[in-house]
């Protein structure tokens, strides 16, 4: 590579400086608060700069060749035998995009945290907690091997348990994080077989390895060409074993379950969680290991494993936003719709559009970051309240905070033309469309799209418009318990990320697709022509009705109506029996609870039986026998055994004090001992050589 | 350097060294056993310069004189012996002998197989001093797990020391 | 029996027996005991367990001279007791001989005593400012700047008195010469000069981290502890005691001038040293006003008797505050020329009785630090 | 001309000075004095047999030695800790006083 | 100052009818070469052409003088080649002997000079003109004094230790780069042996304490070791910065590694990177606690141990320990313009016509000035304090150092190296004092006024 | 500030059969005292210090006073021989040795309240309870008192000599004493003066 590529042999620093300040702070005492700030920023400062450098490198690297600059740095971590575990350290436009992103996103979710954990006595694990999360997220994204993903895939996952349990005092906390582990943990079980399947067939999990690589074209070609159970081929089932892992970590259904609960954890982790890291870890994973997905894709045939894909990230889009309607936790609103533009993200892999699937993670991070970060401090200003029915007319307490609020919920809603949202939806609608395979996703996704601006729509009425309402459920003091602005040190972090979500949009869209370019190779041009071409003009127009049916439905329901405490939704009023399913999350908890976890007691129980009625019968029969057999045994050694060892004891014992005294307790005397035994030997075998 | 002034160097350390050693070991006074280990340490590391190895020469100096035998001389006052030194007897000589005895055996034994040795009459091979860069690169690549472990075991022995000898708090 | 609250005198009862003590005779001849004093420490490595000051090298019995000797002819040793403040000995006595006679003093006398009182405060802490840091081993280089600055006030006290430091100047009911010529115009530029000094001072010092770090913190005493030990002076306004015996007693004329009395904050040895810098400021304004203000007229009481002075029957004990702090003189008159008992109270060696319960705990080398943060003289504290 | 065992019967005699110290000594710390000039003795042969050996740029007697300096300076600084320990529990540094295991 | 001023005018102007000096020594060249080839002699001969050589060629003056003077013997008094050597070792010992001598009774004039006027005083003005001879008479002073050697020292050990604290504080002037060529023994390992022989110290300080029998000599010496041993981590670990970066440890291969100029005038000193400018100030500091200067004479500390290891040392035995521990810090200073400044380079390009000795030894006496004056402003550190320092601050700081010397090698040695090895340096820094500063309030206090 | 007669009746109604006395002062200084039998001297000094309008916390001074043996010339009426006859007889009053205390208020800023302790006699009974526990301030003093008096505290921390050296003979400041001449038996300088003279 080229001298400016120097910057890359500081790949490593970059996960390794917030790991450093983890370790510094865990074991730094909780009440030193500056240094915990200090550490933590810092080193998201550095690592920022660093990704930023990487990113500017890349770019400078690639500068308009058709190729994709991918740069991997491989080692050996151990050898047994001859076989020696390699990892390695990959660099390429994909991740350097996702540095720059989660960096960026993690540095001002840990500026905003410092204001919001300012009372939290346990302020310093907290910092170090997030400074592992990132160190493991930086680490999964720069990782050249899928066996070092996966340890640091699991990091996350530690982490992600770590920071949900954050308040283990509340027992829903607790069980949140056990839930997020749990649930997570059945995704990895396929992630590990997936990898263990690819090892055994490829023997090696480097992604690039100079040819030899996991996803270059001999060991693809392999995979693909090779069949197992099924008909399937090689490829396709170690592909789904993988996506089973990124549908536990992405939320994707029927292993979304976790996501929504995860909301107990303090408000910027729920940020971190589902906006920048964790969740896009699955489908980073998918948009890594892209070619094993697409490895049996012919020239006009759809690889089997992307369907599955496709699918899974269509109903889950459909189904999450469906859900977020009837919620009224202002978090757990965010959280389905995060689970919803996940399945977005998974229709655009699905469909073949890498790309198009970063940009939708990348300007999704940035304004569900922007939607987290605003809901905390509505949480904060609000005194801890969540209930949107709570709330209301927030927008005159809070101006900063609902304008930047606005802009998230816009973007998030695909607002026409200035929010970033928009295009990357455009962008995977677009795909969609064309995907041979089948249209259904494409409607589903419209379906989605409709609804999203529904429930975002139907929230910022909720909590910005209309009378503060917690006002008549506690009006005695009311004027105490006012909402008030957060501090600027959430605020600012607020703004930044506004800023980012409109200005994110011009640098993918249709007219200048720089960023397809930059991560699938090629040139960007400006070519305002291509914004009107048939396709993409009618898809367009037909998103922004869509996006303005959701929008004026909602404002139809919600802001016309008064919205009150005890009040029933206005949905509800109209269908009751919709709602109620909807409310209940369309009941996925409860049919585990039926299914799975019933099933589960069930054979605890039965294990119980086995083990009290058989098992212990049996062992205690065999105990009685052996029992009665030491028995016998004893009569035999007192009567004759003993008698004959106390005499020969009492021998011992006596020549053994003879012998003692030799044993004087003083080293000195041993030495003496140990230096006549030399010159004996000595003498010994100079005598033998003489002889 | 020629034959005659390594011979004469040779002479000298010889001298310092064995005298020291001998002071050592039957001074009465412990001080005094203690600042002679220091000159025997003094003459072992010119032996090792004599023989080309000024590192490790120097090394010595700096570990053996500068820290082992400052630091037994601090215990020596934190442990205030017992007492004067006790006078010379006759009784405590007889009471020695053995020790000695064997002390003079091992040496007799030592001494005359290396005598009896013909292998050991070689004269060295052509001057071959120590490269402080081949040193250092020996160290950091083949000998790096040793280095790694002596790191460890000082940090070890530090830790240890500290511990061991830290007054033992009320509770 | 009486039950006797917060008194513990062992404060080293409960140490280790097996830990390895040295003890260490510092002193009398030492460099840094000012003067001929001893302290037997007992040091666990370098830190002092038990601290016990052995006084009386220095001891002459000033006393029993004075009880054989006229009430004038005493003075002169008055002046040996501390020997950088003679002025404000001799104020003391004279004060305490006039409780005894019931003797008044004329306007101009008590002026010019106040002058010479707060210019001995002046020269006395300057100095003091440059022994606490050759204490502190600043190779003396504080201690010339400060003997710099009171070198000038010293030749005030020469150009008025005939002396340096033996000054022997105030009498009973008032002074024993005026002012000559051009001497309050001398004492004038002096004064003027003396804030750039202290803010010299206070920039090279207060700021210093090796000053703070050796200072603050080390030899805190509490004002309870300070109070019931008897402490005095700048050292017990230190811990925060607001007592000043130019404001509680207002003697002299002290009522006629405005001056504040600064308080400490930790009792600390920094705080001893600020008091003393801070005072140096509120007796300047004193002296300013006083300079102003000073009126004409006698300078002796005509009333007074120097010569064969017989006071009637009785007894009174007179105090000032001294730089080192409370001086008092108690006298008894039986109707002869000799008083029939004479009795120095000194400041520096009551301030020394809490000197062990500053220093346990602390450095050796802090020990001589708290030593020359108290202030004595060994003239005083042996008499 | 100077060859291996002039420099190997003086390193047997530092050893053997250091053996007699160790053997007869009733001090502790001049045990310990004697294991240290045993300990030096070693070195002494480590280095005169990398000097007079086949292959001197292979360096191995240097770099034993410069590991086996490193060993002795921590043996010196636990052994010395020990004995402070052993003084202040048996208040001698005697070894008559403290046979413990006296069979 | 005004006596001084007429002391200069009373030189400043020769008396008339006295020749020039130039003049003066040329006559007296002809003459003894005459009366050397009168009386068959080869001494001006040989050496008077040496030394108008060396008047020429004044950077390469000391060589061209030893030559000569190495001519002469082999000439007219040894023939042997072993003999030779062995005398031109000590032409070397000598003249390094005298140098040092010299400058510490410079030293120690000018230190109580630098003092004196440090504090308003005179200092020295009684012994020869403006006080120049004290240091003879000093030396006299010393000499005629009674040794006095307390009842219960050990007298060997009280004698010898003055001998053991001077002799290694000789033997490494041997290995300082006086200039280019000047060298005494260029050993490939000097910097290991100036440390090593810098521990032997150690001894000679146990040696003091121990043998007076004295408890202030005990607990000082304890102190100094302590101390001593303490300082030589941070000593080492920032001389091993200079190592790494000079890939030798040679001194003459460091200085040579200093030598020239970025963008034609600033000097390629170590002091003058970011990481070297940090090295040089904690090799400085440690170098005043290593040498026992103030503000860590704690050891001989006079407030409180009197003069520590010193106490019962007089006369003669006391002058030799004064004369090691001034030849311990001129070698420690010379160390460090070794290693940090440059040694005999010029500082500017245009300057490089003055000899490279002089060079070294110019900044060498700046050093001890700041020494000076750093002894005359500065209160003394407390023990515990010290060693919380040494421990907590200098030594991670010496670790940091390192970093950023990799850094800085790494990242190219030009500006990228200052923007990397800066904050490197700096933050731990910055970190460091924060933190440890916390463990007194150096806020001011604010102070109540009662008005009456 | 309470008068000295509200003072005396405080103590004695806090410490009931202490015997306290007003001694006072002919002078004009006007600083009359109070005398305290010896008994109750310690019980006196805590009401002092702790009674909440007293508060005495500060024992500014300490020192002895030597009241010598004094012949008084008493006119006696004797019977004799059946007749009043006025002689002059001469009576010896007993000396005491006195230990005077001068107490202030720091916190209420009053003072001085003088506090007297007198001892039996001059020879045996010289025995004072210490006030060093109340106030530490009486510690050095007391020693020094001690020291020049000869008077016993008893209840001190510490009762050595204070100024004079331990082997000292007699105490100094009793009017009585009378000095030595310059070699004292004992003083190790004399003694080896004199060795010297005499070789």
């Amino acid at each position: 590579m080229a001298d400016h590529f120097w910057i890359s042999h500081f790949l490593w620093l970059v996960p390794v400086v917030p790991l450093l300040a983890a370790g510094m702070l865990s074991v730094s005492g909780n009440s030193r608060r500056n240094r915990a700030v200090i550490l933590t920023l810092g080193a998201q400062i550095l690592s920022f700069i660093l990704a930023s450098l990487l990113f500017i490198t890349v770019i400078r690297a690639q500068g308009g060749t058709e190729e994709v600059v991918r740069l991997a740095v491989n080692f050996t971590w151990f050898e047994f035998g001859d076989t020696a575990l390699r990892l390695g350290l990959l660099l390429d436009p994909l991740n350097a995009a996702m540095l720059v992103m989660v960096t960026f996103i993690g540095l001002l979710i840990c500026i905003f945290s410092v204001g919001y954990m300012s009372r939290d006595p346990n302020f310093t694990r907290f910092f170090a907690f997030l400074s592992l999360f990132s160190a493991a997220m930086l680490g999964l994204l720069v990782s050249n091997s899928l066996l070092l993903l996966f340890i640091c895939w699991e990091l996350v996952g530690l982490a992600s348990y770590l920071l949900i349990g954050f308040w283990y005092q509340k027992p829903s906390a607790a069980a949140a994080a056990q839930k997020a582990f749990i649930t997570t943990r059945i995704g990895d079980l396929g992630f590990f077989l997936g990898m263990i399947w690819l090892y055994r067939e490829t023997g090696t999990l480097l992604f690039y390895d100079g040819g030899a690589g996991l996803l270059e074209q001999a060991a693809l070609h392999g995979l693909a060409t090779g069949t197992t159970i099924g008909g399937l081929a090689l490829s396709t089932a170690t592909a789904l074993l993988l996506f089973c892992g990124a549908m536990g970590k992405s939320g994707q259904f029927p292993l979304h379950v976790w996501l929504p609960d995860a909301m107990e954890g303090p408000t910027p982790v729920s940020a971190l969680i589902h906006a920048a890291t964790m969740v896009a870890a699955g489908v980073f994973l998918v948009a890594r290991a892209f070619p094993l997905f697409a490895a049996t894709a012919g020239p006009d045939t759809v690889a089997t494993a992307l369907i599955a894909v496709t699918w899974v990230g269509a109903f889950t889009a459909l189904f999450a936003a469906c859900i977020a309607v009837a919620q009224t936790d202002i978090k757990r609103i965010l959280a389905y719709s995060t689970v919803s533009q996940l399945g977005f993200m998974m229709i655009a892999l699905g469909v073949g559009g890498v790309a198009a699937a970063i940009f939708h993670l990348i300007a999704h991070a940035f304004f569900k970051a922007l939607l987290f970060l605003g809901a905390g401090s509505v949480i904060h200003g609000c005194h801890d309240e969540q209930d949107i029915r709570k709330m209301g007319g927030l927008r005159r307490f809070m101006p900063a905070t609902f304008a930047t609020y606005a802009i998230g919920m816009m973007a998030l809603a695909g607002f026409p033309f200035f929010f970033s949202g928009f295009w990357s939806k455009e962008e995977i609608l677009h795909l969609a469309q064309g995907w041979p395979a089948s249209p259904i996703p494409f409607y589903l996704a419209l379906a989605g799209t409709f609804l999203t601006a529904f429930y975002m729509t139907r929230q910022m009425v909720y909590v910005f418009f209309g009378n503060y309402r917690a006002d008549q459920a506690s009006s005695e003091k009311a004027s105490e318990s006012r909402p008030h602005e957060s501090p600027p040190i959430m605020t600012v972090p607020l703004t930044v990320l506004a800023a980012g979500a409109v200005l994110l949009g011009l640098v993918a869209t249709p007219a200048w697709p720089w960023f397809h370019h930059f991560i699938e190779g090629g040139a960007a041009t400006l070519e305002f022509g291509k914004l009107f071409t048939a396709g993409t003009l009618g898809l367009m127009l037909l998103s922004i009705v869509l996006v303005a049916a959701g929008v004026g439905a909602a404002w139809f329901l919600y802001a016309r109506t008064s919205l009150g405490t005890a009040e029933r939704d206005p949905l509800e009023r109209k269908r009751p029996g919709l709602y109620r399913a909807l409310a209940q999350r369309l009941y996925v908890d409860e049919f585990y609870d039926a299914t799975v976890i019933r099933f589960h007691h069930a054979a605890g129980r039965a294990a119980d039986a086995l083990d009290r009625f058989v098992w212990h019968g049996l062992v205690m029969a065999v105990s009685g026998f052996s029992v009665l057999l030491s028995r016998a045994s004893q009569a035999v050694d007192r009567r004759f055994f003993n008698r004959g060892f106390d005499t020969g004891c009492e021998t011992l014992r006596t020549s053994g004090g003879r012998v003692s005294r030799w044993h004087t307790g003083n080293i000195q005397t041993y030495l003496a001992y140990i230096g006549a035994g030399l010159v004996l030997l000595i003498v010994f075998f100079a005598w033998i050589q003489q002889a | 350097m020629s034959t005659t002034a390594a011979f004469i160097a040779y002479s000298v350390l010889t001298l310092v060294t064995l005298g020291a050693a001998l002071a050592a070991v039957s001074l009465r006074n412990i001080v005094h056993c203690g600042l002679s280990l220091a000159l025997a340490f003094v003459g072992v590391a010119g032996f090792y310069i004599l023989l080309g190895a000024e590192f490790v020469g120097f090394i010595q100096l700096l570990v053996y004189v500068g820290a082992v035998a400052v630091l037994i001389m601090f215990v020596i006052l934190l442990t205030r012996p017992d007492g004067d030194p006790q006078p010379f007897t006759f009784d405590r000589l007889r009471r020695a002998l053995p020790g000695l005895g064997i002390a003079l055996a091992v040496f007799l034994v030592i001494t005359i197989s290396i005598r009896t040795s013909e292998s050991l009459r070689a004269g060295a091979p052509d001057d071959a001093g120590v490269s402080i860069e081949a040193l250092g690169h020996k160290l950091v690549t083949s000998h790096l797990l040793p280095l790694q472990i002596t790191g460890v075991l000082l940090t070890a022995a530090l830790i240890g020391a500290v511990l061991f000898a830290m007054k033992e708090d009320n509770n | 029996m009486i039950a006797i609250p917060d008194c513990s005198f062992n404060t080293t009862e409960n140490r280790d027996p097996a830990a390895e003590l040295l003890e260490l005779s510092l002193g009398p001849q030492h460099p840094s005991t000012h003067g001929v004093f001893r302290m037997n420490a007992v040091l666990d490595g370098e830190t002092v367990v038990r601290l016990q000051p052995v006084f009386g090298y220095l001891h002459r019995n000033h006393e029993k001279i004075a009880e054989n000797v006229s009430y004038l002819a005493s003075i002169p040793y008055t002046d040996r007791l501390d020997y950088l403040c003679s002025l404000t000995n001799n104020w003391a006595y004279a004060l305490s001989v006039e409780k005894l006679t019931g003797l008044d003093v004329p306007e101009r006398a008590e002026y010019i005593r106040i002058i010479l009182a707060e210019l001995t405060r002046l020269q006395n802490h300057t100095a003091f400012l440059g022994f606490l840091l050759g204490d502190m081993g600043a190779w003396g280089t504080a201690l010339m700047y400060g003997f710099r600055q009171r070198e000038k006030v010293l030749d005030l006290f020469e150009s008025l008195t005939g002396s340096r430091m033996m000054s022997n100047y105030m009498r009973f009911g008032g002074c024993r010469c005026d002012f000559p010529e051009g001497w309050l115009e001398q004492a004038r530029t002096v004064i003027d000069e003396y804030p750039e000094f202290l803010d010299e001072m206070e920039q090279l010092l207060v700021s210093n981290e090796i000053l703070i770090s050796r200072t603050q913190g080390v030899g805190a005493i509490s004002p309870e502890r300070a109070i019931n030990a008897g402490l005095s002076g700048p050292i017990l306004r230190a811990t925060g005691v607001d007592y000043d015996i130019r404001k509680v007693d207002r003697y002299g004329i002290y009522d006629r001038f405005s001056f504040r009395i600064p308080i400490g904050d930790q009792g600390d040895t920094y705080d001893r040293m600020m008091m003393r810098l801070l005072e140096m400021r509120e007796s300047l304004k004193i002296l300013k006003a006083a300079i102003d203000e000073i009126p004409d007229g006698p300078i002796v009481n005509p009333k007074a008797k120097l010569r064969n002075l017989r006071p009637p029957e009785g007894e009174a004990y007179g105090r000032i505050e001294s730089p080192k702090g409370e001086l008092g003189f108690y006298l008894i008159s039986d109707k002869q020329p000799q008083p029939y008992r004479f009795r120095v109270r000194p400041p520096s060696l009551i301030n020394l009785t809490l000197l062990e319960e500053m220093s346990i705990g602390h450095k050796i080398a802090d020990v001589m630090v708290i030593l020359g943060s108290i202030d004595i003289v060994l003239g005083e504290v042996d008499r | 001309m100077l060859t291996l065992e002039f420099f190997l019967i003086i390193s047997a005699a530092l050893f053997s000075l250091g053996f007699a110290a160790v053997l007869t000594r009733r001090n502790v710390i001049m045990i310990l004095i004697g294991i240290e000039l045993m300990l030096s003795s070693a070195n002494l042969n480590f280095i005169a047999f990398w000097r007079f050996g086949p292959d001197p740029d292979a360096l191995t007697g240097v770099l034993f030695v410069l590991f086996s300096i490193a060993v002795a300076a921590a043996e010196a600084a636990v052994g010395l800790a020990l004995i402070i320990l052993i003084y202040r529990h048996f208040k001698s540094t005697n070894t008559f006083n403290f046979s413990l295991l006296n069979g | 100052m005004q006596l001084e001023a007429s002391h200069i005018n009373s030189h400043a102007t020769a008396p008339p009818g006295r020749l020039p000096p130039a003049v003066a020594i040329a006559i007296a060249g002809i003459v003894l070469t005459g009366a050397g080839a009168l009386l068959n002699l080869k001494a001006p001969g040989i050496l008077l052409p040496a030394a108008w050589e060396a008047l020429q060629n004044p950077s390469e003056a000391p060589l061209l003088l030893k030559g000569g003077l190495l001519d002469y013997l082999e000439q007219g008094w040894i023939s042997s080649p072993f003999f030779l050597e062995l005398a031109s070792i000590q032409i070397t010992i000598a003249t390094l002997l005298s140098l040092f001598g010299i400058l510490f009774a410079l030293t120690s004039l000018v230190e109580r000079k630098v003092l004196a006027r440090i504090q308003n005083r005179y200092g020295p003005n009684r012994v020869g003109p403006c006080g120049l001879f004290q240091p003879i008479a000093d030396g006299i002073k010393m000499l005629i004094k009674e040794d006095i050697v307390p009842r219960g020292a050990d007298k060997t050990v009280h004698l010898l230790a003055p001998v053991v604290m001077v002799v290694p504080a000789l033997l490494v002037l041997a290995i300082l780069p006086y200039g280019p060529g000047l060298t005494p023994v260029e050993l490939s390992v000097g910097i290991l042996f100036f440390f090593a022989l810098g521990a032997t110290t150690e001894v000679a300080v146990f040696m003091a304490g121990w043998g007076s029998n004295n408890k202030y000599s005990l607990l000082g010496a304890m102190r100094a070791i302590a101390q001593m041993i303490s300082y030589e981590l941070p000593l080492i670990l920032t001389a091993l910065a200079v190592v790494m970066m000079a890939g030798s440890l040679s001194p003459v291969a460091i200085v040579e590694a200093q030598g020239g100029y970025s963008m034609g005038f600033i000097p390629d000193w170590f002091a003058l990177t970011p990481w070297g400018i940090a090295a040089f100030i904690l090799f400085f500091i440690a170098a005043l606690a290593e040498a026992n200067r103030s503000p860590f004479d704690l050891p001989e500390g006079e407030s409180e141990l009197v003069a520590g290891h010193l106490t019962e040392y007089s006369g003669f035995k006391y002058a030799t320990f004064f004369l090691a521990e001034y030849i311990g810090l001129f070698a420690i200073c010379g160390l460090a313009v070794t290693l940090f400044l440059g040694g005999w380079h010029a500082p500017l390009p245009v300057l490089e016509f003055i000899p490279g000795y002089i060079w070294f030894f110019l900044k060498l006496f700046a050093l001890v000035l700041a020494a000076i004056w750093i002894r005359g402003t500065v209160p003394r550190i407390r023990t515990d304090h010290l060693m919380y320092f040494a421990w907590k601050f200098m030594i991670p700081a010496g670790f940091v150092i390192i970093l950023a010397a990799a850094a800085w090698h790494y990242s190219g040695a030009g500006w990228l190296g200052w923007i990397i090895a800066t904050p490197i340096v700096l933050l731990p820094y910055l970190i460091l004092a924060r933190g440890l500063s916390n463990r007194y309030a150096t806020s001011g206090r604010t102070y109540r006024f009662s008005e009456g | 500030m309470l008068t000295l007669e509200t003072i005396r009746d405080r103590i004695l109604e806090a410490v009931p059969d202490a015997g306290v006395e007003i001694i006072s002062n002919p002078g004009p200084s006007g600083q009359d005292s109070l005398l305290v039998s010896s008994g109750h001297g310690l019980a006196i000094a805590l009401f002092l210090r702790d009674d909440p309008e007293l508060r005495f916390d500060y024992c500014s001074n300490v020192t002895g006073v030597d009241w010598l043996d004094k012949t008084v010339k008493e006119k006696v009426i004797v019977r004799e021989d059946d007749e009043d006859v006025e002689t002059q007889v001469e009576r010896v009053v007993p000396g005491y040795l006195e230990v005077v205390y001068h107490l202030y208020s720091i916190s209420k800023k009053h003072g001085p309240v003088v506090l007297r302790l007198r001892t039996a006699d001059r020879n045996e009974g010289v025995e004072l309870p210490s006030l060093t526990p109340v106030w530490k301030s009486a510690e050095f003093q007391e020693r020094e008192v001690l020291d020049l008096y000869g008077i016993r505290f008893t209840g001190h921390p510490d009762p050595t000599r204070l100024l004079m050296w331990e082997n000292f003979e007699g105490h100094p400041m009793r009017k009585d004493y009378c000095a030595p001449d310059d070699d004292e038996p004992g003083d190790p300088i004399t003694a080896r003066e004199r060795k010297e003279e005499a070789s």
